[in-house]
């Protein structure tokens, strides 16, 4: 892997004087990407282009599961759980993470040492669906279908996992403030390690026919180049900033629960382009494996995993704001409370939403076969940035 | 049977509507589709008297007289390009001011 | 409390095939057989070898199957079996028929699936026909604006082509070929050059964007690979001597012109991936881009039209390569002379085309499987990297193979006459 | 070989419609997109007459040029110069009927002085040529090998010319990789 | 008599025909099968995903890669050109591969520049 | 990086994808066949233990109702009344003698998603969830499950296990 | 055409609407439960309350020294209203916020603006925007998140924009336009984002808003 930087963003310079040229011209055609697009999720963005160039992007989100944090409102701290997670069902742990985080704060109490690495074991599991989602749509969208076939099938595995340790296949509504629903089952270890190496392996594969393909490569390598000083402009999170040369990872920045205690390395690329938003996803996965294998290790062999609370709770009157970092980068929990067993304000800031400013920025100037390539490495999930 | 006069008169009724063309049409592409038009009539012709005399020299020349038209057409198409992005125009009666 | 379909009754299936069988007798015997012999009363009846064919002979030919030997030879060296069954419409079409399943088979087994496995009694063999039926009884849906004409009629069109490049393709020695032209391979590259204009035709037609977009990047596409596929055949046409696609494999006896010009065949395979718009050149139809490319307003049958034409292009394709660089229908001799050993009427088996059809649809399925590989294992690439691979790299490629075979030649390392002479 | 010439004729006619109403469509239809469309059809009825004028390679070479080629960059033309009115700006009547009068005097002119003449009278026999483009071949790299080096020449030139002349001055884009 | 090779085109007439043959029946089969709901004005929209359709979907639209398009219309006569070469290369003698040197010379020569230029400057 | 290197590196990662792609065709796949097969679950489903406030882990799948333990005391419906609205108190003709109001839960599986809290909050081990995931019907109303329907414990013959080793991860 | 299609597609929405409009008539009436809810009422705020923190003071040395920084500069025109373990919250006027936020960026080191909130406080008759505040580039405040907090009347909700300093506010300010309806001056767009294009009511974040059958 060869870092290096880019002083000047050369791959949009056409397209920007193609723009100059176009205000005056009657040759764009508007085109808009999505909701029913099989290359947008349910997002939508309106482009426009002048020949084979972008000239003009609008993003409008919006479409689905609006409004959850008016819904919180009218909702008790645990009856919340079910809902906050519904935006991204296939992150659930995480997002309902640093909820939890940020009630516990407010209500005061502590978790019990075992709850907390179970936690965190949910949520290395957790975004390793997430990314493996995340990246059999990156195959997909750049036509290769295998790439889109076999990560979907890993994940499978990964989900009969959680759903072992919680019960349900997606919307787990695992964390709670206190801890965690349920103890580990039986033997529930043994397949985790099994599982991982199994994974270790399968992710070299990955490298083969995916990562080191020179087709891949020359769709991604210098494509939608998000600099430094753009990215911290943008303020984007996540994959897409360490893809700009900045190990910001909140696990390490602002460690949580038991994650001072494990040793991981922050993963970044120095390149700022698509492959490398494309490649820090996968550096992560596989230095999740290594997290899942530690956390296992130092997991105490018995305790609690879960502080009793009654279902209506009432939080100390105070505000709390609490973040993690998901499968998309941080996600903080704005929660204020008013001293009621309801929450008084729940502010969501998800990932998403902060990285879809760069789509615009990106888009504008590129090819249309660099769309599909630019707008899913930036680890955008439509639904949670609608909320 | 078709003979070679019937060749000839399907040749001539092509180079009458590519003289129409030429004369009535002021939209420069058309103009073009007109001279093609033309040359394919005289195509014509050449291979059926190249039939008629059972020789190839006439498919030869055929050959050359279509490789020639297909770069008159890449020319002239460039020629229509560069006025259109001077002029906005592919009128030629508009093309007054290339007389200078 | 669980709902799965009811389970398959043998016993139902077996008595509702005889109901059919009992009706299908009924009817034949009521109305069909009057009426047959009604016509036959009035249409001059056919020679068949010497003698005419009359009711009773063609009666007594089902009770005696050796007296069916003739008609059935007569039968088979009309035009019209020609272009209905075997070197043409048919075969071509069985052929892409397998090749949808095997694709869908061998890309399942690529990516970890299992593929079509319910409709059929073994691995789904009947997918397609549950496909075709139900394309066939979905609502075909003009978009408002839509030209009418050319909506209905450019699906049936890019058939009628790909079934026109096909008549091209020499399947077996003794002639069978539906067209055996003087100048069959440019006629295959003058008729390839159809499909692109459907298709833009098409797009146009039906009044989309997606479509418009998708209908240019195929003009574009063909633009960027159509000159390194016609420079990939000049190479064999150099040694062979011949345009007649017949007579470039009867020239291949001694050896396949894959060992002479190695170069241009990667070149023509690459170039055939393109014209056949399959990834990872199948940027008119990518879907995340240009929500389906030129056939996005396209439903029900006219999208299995479309889907026939595609693969009867691929069939085609694959017979040429086979045909150029394979050695066509040639190979080692394993089927014997006499299909019944001590048979001596009339003699309906001919080995040596029976052994050239088998190689040649050996050969041809080996290429169709070589052309579904890069399905599997590689992404879409870019319109501008597309040009630049068409006219900067396979170009210059196709050229030096030439200039290797002209020196092949000119050095008298092939002897220079012909290989035909 | 026999049922092609009693189909010869009705093949000739069949072409002779096909090749001049679509060449009056190419000229005539309302979107210019048809109107290459009909040009193209047209150059593939002159290519049936080829065939059936026994220059198979010709008639190739007519429809993998025409079709092939020119009508893609009629096309692409069509779709670069944009603006829909300027396609559909009627011509004046004048002209348009001058334009047939002229026309139709010149095919009768013409017509009558071919059909007074000897050659209406003259009949194709038999073909005496075997392996026809070997012999195009031939022809072209021997006899006529000077005009065909000139061909080469006017080939580079025209795409030359052409390239030069559909440059755009105005934009500098020596930052666009091609890779 | 003329005609003597269009009967060995015919063929292909006849299996363009048969392409016909297979493709209408089906449109008509699927016309009579397939059902027809009532008018809904949102289904016969041009696919704009989900959306009203904006502007015109027959717009003059070019994309930036014009000067491709002229290369291949001289580079396709040329190749075909090669191909007469190519079959009489056998039968003519070997001094007349000289002309064809020179004819690919020529058109290398050319097609080198017009790479450069479609490389270098912007072409529409 | 020079055009020969780069070269090698692109065709070498062609030829590594190619047999990478084509040694997949001999692994075992490791689909489930599911209407004939059912995968193999952790446990009865998923329970909770009032006393611990500690939940065991299952499969989160169809409720089942202890009728002998039910109080009607409202508590999962309370719950749920804020996520889901799936259950709602009704009547039952029989009457147990620790209910005194002859309320029992009915739920309504076309709203329940199947959170599990209604099983947190039961203190009196009435409620609990089963295997049993396979709830699909013709009609809506087929979707509400009475308590007597919920009294009922499901069969759940699910035998299949995953499976991983070296050849590939399977279900056998 | 299209303006004939455009006619009936009104028509064709005019009609689902009739639809839905009964059938949550019909679901509103159909609701006859007698359990017991929650207390809708909610009780306001103490503005300056504290929350007991496990960390004792000593240990937000840091945090106070970011604080020292910030009012040694503006003295009388930030009021801190706590500062926790990596959480500071400063409230300021909207007339300073620019150049309060322009000192935070350039002279601190608060690069990037997480994401901006705004809690509405109706017994205030107020609206509270919070930027949450962090830094990428340095690492000493990476872990730090500095809640830079104004308040502007409900009734004429107005407030400068922050895009000049912070590029990243630019969706974050338009979601909370159309959630709270506070109008940002210096904001290019201040539209409809997230909302159904045919929003026509409340902004939703409002407390008056209330959710339909709750």
């Amino acid at each position: 892997m060869e870092n290096f930087d880019y002083k000047i963003n050369d791959t949009q310079k056409l397209g920007l004087e193609i723009i100059k040229e176009a205000s005056f011209d009657d040759r764009l055609m508007t085109l808009s990407v999505g909701p029913q697009h099989p290359g947008s999720g349910h997002f939508r963005f309106v482009i426009k282009i002048d020949g084979d160039y972008i000239v003009f992007c609008d993003p409008d989100p919006g479409y689905v599961h609006r409004g959850e944090e008016k819904m919180a409102e009218y909702r008790t701290y645990i009856q919340n759980i079910p809902h906050l997670e519904r935006p991204v069902i296939h992150d659930s742990t995480n997002i309902t993470y640093s909820y939890s985080l940020a009630v516990e704060e407010l209500l005061g109490i502590a978790v019990p040492r075992r709850g907390q690495f179970i936690r965190a074991i949910a949520s290395e599991f957790n975004r390793q669906i997430y990314t493996l989602y995340w990246l059999a749509i990156y195959g997909i969208f750049l036509g290769h279908s295998t790439m889109f076939m076999w990560p979907a099938g890993d994940r499978e595995l990964f989900i009969d996992l959680m759903e072992a340790l919680t019960g349900a296949r997606v919307t787990h509504a695992f964390n709670i403030p206190g801890g965690v629903r349920n103890d580990i089952p039986n033997g529930f270890k043994e397949r985790c390690l099994r599982q991982v190496s199994y994974f270790e392996k399968r992710l070299n594969e990955y490298e083969d026919i995916f990562y080191n393909n020179p087709l891949f490569r020359q769709r991604t390598e210098k494509v939608g180049i998000l600099t430094k000083e753009d990215a911290i402009k943008l303020g984007v999170t996540g994959s897409v900033l360490r893809a700009s040369g900045i190990p910001y990872d909140i696990r390490k920045v602002e460690p949580y629960d038991v994650y001072d205690e494990i040793d991981f390395k922050v993963q970044y690329l120095k390149t700022c382009d698509s492959f490398a938003r494309s490649y820090v996803p996968f550096l992560d996965m596989k230095e999740s494996c290594y997290i899942i294998k530690q956390l296992l290790d130092k997991m105490p062999e018995s305790g609690d995993v879960r502080t009793k609370l009654q279902s209506n709770v009432k939080g100390q009157s105070g505000e709390s704001y609490k973040r993690v970092e998901s499968g998309r980068g941080a996600l903080g929990y704005y929660v204020v409370s008013d001293g009621s067993p309801k929450p008084y304000r729940v502010k969501i800031s998800v990932g998403s939403f902060r990285n879809i400013l760069a789509l615009p920025h990106l888009l504008v100037g590129s090819k249309l076969g660099d769309m599909p390539a630019i707008y899913w490495s930036l680890n955008y999930w439509p639904v949670e940035a609608d909320r | 049977m078709n003979e070679l006069i019937d060749y000839l008169v399907v040749s001539i009724v092509m180079i009458s509507v590519g003289i129409y063309g030429i004369i009535v049409k002021r939209n420069a592409i058309r103009m073009i589709f007109s001279i093609e038009i033309i040359a394919n009539a005289v195509n014509l012709t050449l291979i059926a008297f190249s039939r008629y005399l059972s020789d190839v020299q006439g498919q030869v020349f055929t050959l050359f007289a279509i490789a020639i038209a297909a770069a008159e057409i890449a020319v002239g198409l460039g020629i229509i390009i560069i006025a259109y992005r001077l002029y906005r125009e592919i009128d030629v009666a508009e093309y007054r001011s290339l007389k200078g | 409390m669980v709902t799965v379909p009811k389970k398959f009754g043998f016993g139902s299936f077996v008595s509702s095939i005889l109901w059919l069988v009992f009706w299908i007798v009924v009817i034949v015997t009521l109305v069909g057989l009057p009426l047959i012999f009604i016509i036959l009363f009035y249409v001059p009846l056919p020679y068949i070898g010497d003698e005419v064919l009359t009711p009773y002979l063609f009666f007594s030919m089902m009770v005696d199957p050796t007296r069916t030997i003739p008609i059935i030879k007569f039968l088979i060296h009309t035009d019209i079996f020609r272009v209905m069954v075997f070197p043409g419409f048919g075969y071509a079409a069985i052929i892409a028929a397998v090749t949808i399943f095997v694709e869908r088979k061998f890309l399942a087994k690529m990516q970890l699936r299992v593929g079509p496995y319910y409709v059929g009694r073994w691995e789904g063999i009947l997918q397609l026909m549950a496909d075709g039926l139900k394309l066939i009884s979905k609502e075909i849906i003009v978009p408002s604006g839509a030209d009418k004409l050319l909506f209905w009629l450019a699906p049936v069109l890019f058939v009628a082509t790909a079934a026109a490049v096909t008549a091209l393709i020499p399947v077996a020695p003794g002639g069978w070929v539906v067209a055996d032209i003087d100048v069959g391979l440019i006629a295959v590259f003058a008729i390839l050059g159809f499909f692109p204009l459907i298709a833009l035709l098409f797009s146009w037609a039906s009044n989309s964007k997606y479509p418009f977009i998708g209908g240019l990047r195929a003009l574009h596409q063909m633009v960027a690979f159509e000159i390194p596929f016609i420079l990939s055949a000049l190479s064999v046409v150099l040694v062979a001597g011949t345009l007649n696609l017949t007579e470039i494999v009867e020239s291949q006896y001694l050896y396949w012109f894959i060992i002479i010009a190695p170069i241009s065949a990667f070149v023509f395979y690459i170039s055939s991936l393109a014209e056949l718009e399959r990834i990872p050149f199948d940027l008119p139809e990518a879907e995340s881009e240009i929500v389906a490319g030129w056939i996005t307003e396209t439903s029900g049958m006219l999208y299995g039209l479309i889907q026939l034409g595609t693969y009867l292009k691929l069939y085609a394709l694959a017979a040429l390569f086979v045909i150029l660089f394979l050695g066509g229908w040639t190979g080692p001799q394993i089927f014997p002379e006499e299909i019944i050993p001590g048979y001596t009427g009339e003699k309906i088996y001919n080995h040596i085309v029976i052994n050239g059809i088998f190689w040649f649809t050996l050969k041809t399925f080996g290429m169709i499987i070589l052309f579904l590989l890069p399905r599997g294992i590689s992404p879409r690439i870019r319109i501008d990297i597309l040009l630049h691979t068409g006219w900067y790299k396979l170009i210059v490629l196709c050229f030096i193979n030439i200039f290797a075979v002209l020196t092949l030649i000119y050095g008298g390392i092939i002897p220079t006459g012909g290989i035909l002479q | 070989m026999i049922e092609v010439h009693i189909m010869a004729e009705q093949v000739f006619y069949g072409l002779a419609i096909l090749t001049i109403g679509s060449a009056i469509f190419a000229l005539e239809s309302r979107e210019l997109i048809y109107g290459a469309i009909g040009l193209a059809l047209s150059m593939l009825g002159i290519a049936g007459f080829f065939i059936l004028l026994d220059a198979p390679f010709v008639a190739m070479f007519q429809i993998a040029v025409y079709v092939g080629a020119v009508a893609v960059l009629v096309i692409f033309t069509v779709m670069l110069v944009r603006t829909n009115e300027l396609f559909t700006k009627r011509e004046d009547k004048n002209r348009r009927i001058a334009g047939i009068v002229f026309a139709f005097i010149f095919m009768i002119v013409i017509g009558l002085i071919l059909l007074g003449s000897e050659l209406s009278k003259a009949s194709i026999g038999e073909l005496k040529i075997d392996n026809i483009t070997q012999k195009i071949g031939g022809e072209m790299l021997t006899y006529y090998s000077p005009a065909f080096i000139l061909l080469a020449l006017v080939l580079a030139g025209s795409i030359i010319g052409a390239l030069t002349l559909a440059r755009r001055e105005d934009v500098d884009n020596s930052y666009e990789r091609v890779n | 008599m003329p005609g003597e090779y269009a009967s060995q085109f015919t063929p292909i007439m006849y299996m363009l025909g048969m392409g016909f043959l297979a493709g209408v029946p089906a449109l008509i089969l699927s016309k009579i099968l397939a059902p027809r709901k009532s008018y809904n004005p949102v289904k016969f929209l041009p696919m704009e995903c989900g959306q009203m359709p904006v502007g015109e979907g027959r717009s003059h639209f070019m994309m930036q890669y014009y000067a491709y398009i002229l290369m291949f219309v001289v580079f396709d006569v040329m190749s075909i050109f090669l191909y007469a070469w190519g079959t009489s290369l056998l039968s003519i003698p070997k001094s007349a591969t000289l002309p064809m040197i020179g004819f690919l010379g020529i058109m290398f020569a050319a097609m080198g520049y017009a790479l450069y230029l479609s490389g270098k400057k912007g072409i529409w | 990086m020079n055009s020969t290197t780069g070269f090698t590196k692109s065709a070498s990662g062609i030829i590594k994808a190619i047999e990478s792609g084509s040694k997949h065709l001999l692994i075992r796949r490791f689909t489930l066949f599911y209407p004939q097969k059912k995968l193999k679950f952790v446990g009865d489903g998923y329970q909770f233990d009032p006393q611990k406030g500690v939940g065991i882990a299952g499969t989160r799948g169809r409720h089942i109702l202890f009728h002998e333990k039910c109080t009607g005391c409202q508590l999962c419906a309370i719950t749920c009344e804020g996520i889901a609205e799936a259950i709602e108190m009704v009547k039952i003709t029989e009457s147990w003698k620790q209910n005194k109001k002859s309320i029992m839960p009915q739920i309504d599986y076309g709203k329940c998603v199947f959170c599990g809290l209604c099983v947190d909050a039961c203190p009196f081990y009435a409620l609990y969830m089963t295997n049993d995931y396979e709830l699909a019907a013709f009609t809506k109303t087929h979707l509400i499950y009475t308590p007597a329907q919920l009294a009922v414990k499901p069969q759940y013959d699910g035998t299949v296990e995953i499976k991983i080793d070296d050849r590939g991860a399977y279900h056998g | 055409m299209i303006s004939k299609i455009s006619e009936n597609l009104d028509k064709w929405n005019s009609r689902q609407f009739i639809t839905t409009l009964n059938d949550d008539n019909i679901s509103q009436n159909k609701k006859s439960d007698n359990l017991k809810k929650f207390p809708k009422e909610i009780s306001s705020i103490v503005g300056d309350s504290k929350i007991q923190t496990s960390k004792t003071e000593s240990s937000l040395l840091f945090e106070n020294s970011v604080i020292f920084k910030i009012s040694s500069k503006f003295d009388s025109k930030i009021v801190v209203e706590f500062v926790k373990p990596s959480r500071i919250k400063i409230r300021v006027d909207p007339a300073n916020i620019i150049e309060i936020a322009k000192f935070l960026n350039h002279e601190l080191g608060f690069d990037h603006a997480e994401s901006v909130t705004g809690t509405d406080y109706p017994k205030d008759n107020q609206i509270e925007v919070i930027y949450h505040l962090g830094s990428y580039l340095r690492d000493d405040l990476a872990h730090l998140v500095l809640s830079l907090t104004t308040r502007t009347d409900r009734d004429e909700a107005r407030l400068p924009s922050l895009l000049p300093v912070y590029g990243s506010v630019e969706y974050h300010e338009r979601e909370i336009f159309e959630m709270l309806g506070v109008y940002f001056d210096g904001h290019p767009r201040n539209e409809r984002f997230l909302l159904p294009e045919d929003w026509a009511d409340i902004p939703p974040l409002r407390k008056e808003f209330h959710i339909k059958g709750r």
